[in-house]
């Protein structure tokens, strides 16, 4: 703790920092009192506890959707090339303020429920599974992957990376689907960001109807 | 059944899992490791290939004296029919299909190659899910309380529920979700001998002449009288003394006596040997 | 407004050296892939809920107090000078961002718009646990209701209707009431006059049995 540094009486009047790269960020509207676009969106972001969506943000602020998007377009690039230590996402249908991934080792220190378990191969496959197929019943899920799907998909719902979504209209088989934080935990938009399925997979028409025919023979309790 | 690695967060229904080096998650699971660990395609060859290797973990898998899921051992056992249906047909001297049974067999052969290749698909797209979810771990997103002047301005909120709707939304929350399956891990899973179960369907079979997996397996008390009955009947398939056949893929497998009326059918006792660091067999 | 950490000692074998350079203090740090002081201090305090004190921010980022301060009254200018919709402001405890008093009007009417008056589903689920097992603790609610429930307290205690009751003896854990508020907005006088569950409820037994195995279940890292 021998460090040259003097405990600096915190200076009221600290002068701005005349290296600061980031003057001419667009922030500062320049028109007297009203604040810009941006201000107002970032202003309005601070006080979210959840993804909040460009639609709704256009309301608020009065103005065209394509350009709240470009001016939250703007500002994410503006605080990237910046490296500042928050970025902006978008992610699970809104726009929300994140802390930098480099940071991470910082912000795990007051975060605490930072590390979550991790997920094993079973739920990682059976989630990828639901994720395509939902709603999927859980018979489903079993005839694709082979196995029993029962214990997994008890743990990815006490996640909260799956939930319930009704009954099939025919067999009355409970329907299961992702929730918002499973978006939230891949850093996506929406389900429709998915990677594409079919590089990975060549054309199985029909295969479906044969899984069924599997899902009877050992979905049986 | 295994170090537990792939089920550290299940404590019931753990997945029916097979030893090979790793641990492995189901016949697709398996079967995908085998053909990469011959580095084969995924083909028609590199199933009739790794037909014997699934067979040979299946084994080592009962001999561990596991506990076996029904509905688990059932995926295992219908992929491996299959397979040696596959490597049977492939050891016939024409690739010509002249008959039903060579169609059913190329129907299932299809079937299984194509669950394969699903099976495959959604592996592949886990471990981008795997890859996003550690990259989105290090971000955590702004979820703060509104700030005081701002919480105050908030209009008076509206319930929408009376007391007695309250109770009942409180009850429906407080009653725990169905347990979808049963726990077995109270169960103490006795010893069997896969050549005592020989000798069962070697006495059956000589009588019958032909019967069916599920017959044979009709008395059976658990899933593991079951899987010994599987192997048993494999055992005899390979003695020579059984065929077996399927009309339709996934349709019931139809077990035929073609050996002698009567003598010792050699069954060797490989399943049967002291069970190797089994901890839920008592022994 | 801004003062001498009285929690530091001033070092007496230390000159003091009033011309402390500030090279920390822009964001972008350049040298490779760890952050800038500046960038930790902006990627905590965006995701920290509770004003952050310096001493603290200086330990975590291992750093002498002073630099640190010195960083976040840079910062603050920065956010100042650029004119941008949030602003981080030392108040008591410590160091925040908040919404920038220029957007006021913005934040409000989002505020007001974005947040309806009705409470969503998730928040009426986790108000009806915490008032069938009050005092409880957030992890246990989160057992219960089998996803994380902070956001949703949260909600539940800026609209008035949750409070903190104490913490667990045993455990240490904060635990959650029911308000005075909530009992009139629901027409009652005191908790005992929440109508008995048990009409509703197929059978209890055992289930606190369980909550508890879920609570290890899920409480494992």
């Amino acid at each position: 703790m021998t460090r040259p540094d003097p405990d600096l009486p915190a200076d009221p009047d600290l002068p701005a920092d005349p290296d600061l790269p980031e003057q001419d960020v667009p922030v500062a509207a320049g028109s007297g009192d009203e604040p810009s676009l941006a201000a107002a969106l970032e202003a309005i972001l601070m006080v979210v506890d959840e993804p909040v969506g460009e639609v709704l943000l256009a309301q608020v602020t009065e103005r065209p959707t394509a350009e709240v998007l470009a001016a939250l377009h703007g500002l994410a690039a503006d605080y990237d090339r910046a490296g500042r230590g928050f970025e902006l996402r978008p992610v699970a249908g809104g726009w929300r303020f994140y802390s930098r991934a480099t940071c991470a080792a910082y912000v795990e220190r007051f975060v605490l429920d930072g590390q979550q378990a991790r997920l094993t191969h079973a739920a990682l496959e059976t989630l990828a599974v639901v994720a395509y197929r939902q709603p999927v019943s859980r018979a489903r899920v079993s005839a694709i992957r082979g196995v029993n799907v029962d214990g997994v998909m008890r743990t990815l719902m006490s996640r909260g990376l799956v939930e319930e979504a009704g009954s099939d209209r025919e067999s009355g088989a409970l329907l299961y689907r992702t929730t918002v934080h499973f978006l939230e935990r891949l850093g996506l938009r929406g389900v429709d960001e998915l990677p594409e399925l079919a590089p990975f997979l060549p054309d199985l028409t029909g295969l479906d109807e044969r899984l069924d025919a599997i899902d009877e023979t050992t979905a049986a309790p | 059944m295994s170090e537990g690695s792939a089920g550290q967060t299940v404590s019931v229904g753990a997945p029916f899992q097979v030893h090979l080096g790793a641990v492995f998650e189901g016949p697709f699971d398996l079967l995908l490791s085998l053909i990469a660990k011959h580095k084969l395609d995924v083909t028609e060859v590199a199933l009739s290939k790794v037909t014997d290797e699934f067979i040979a973990h299946i084994r080592a898998q009962s001999r561990g004296g596991a506990q076996w899921d029904l509905g688990q051992a059932t995926e295992f056992l219908v992929v491996a029919a299959t397979l040696l249906d596959l490597k049977t047909a492939r050891l016939l001297p024409t690739g010509e299909v002249d008959d039903d049974e060579d169609l059913a067999l190329l129907e299932a052969r299809d079937l299984l190659f194509a669950r394969l290749l699903q099976y495959r698909a959604y592996q592949q797209v886990a471990e981008i899910f795997a890859r996003r979810i550690s990259a989105e771990a290090g971000r955590h997103p702004r979820s703060v309380s509104l700030e005081p002047h701002l919480a105050g301005l908030l209009p008076e909120v509206l319930l929408g529920l009376g007391p007695e709707e309250f109770a009942a939304l409180a009850a429906r929350v407080l009653t725990p979700r169905p347990v979808p399956t049963v726990s077995m891990a109270h169960l103490h899973s006795p010893r069997v001998s896969v050549r005592e179960q020989a000798a069962i369907l070697v006495m059956a079979l000589r009588r019958s002449r032909t019967s069916t997996f599920r017959v044979l397996t009709s008395d059976c008390a658990g899933p593991l009288l079951v899987v010994a009955r599987f192997l048993a009947l494999l055992e005899l398939f390979r003695e020579g003394v059984v065929t077996f056949d399927q009309v339709s893929p996934l349709g019931e497998l139809r077990v035929r006596w073609t050996g002698s009326e009567d003598g010792e059918v050699g069954v060797t006792d490989e399943f049967d040997g002291t069970p190797m660091e089994s901890t839920d067999d008592p022994t």
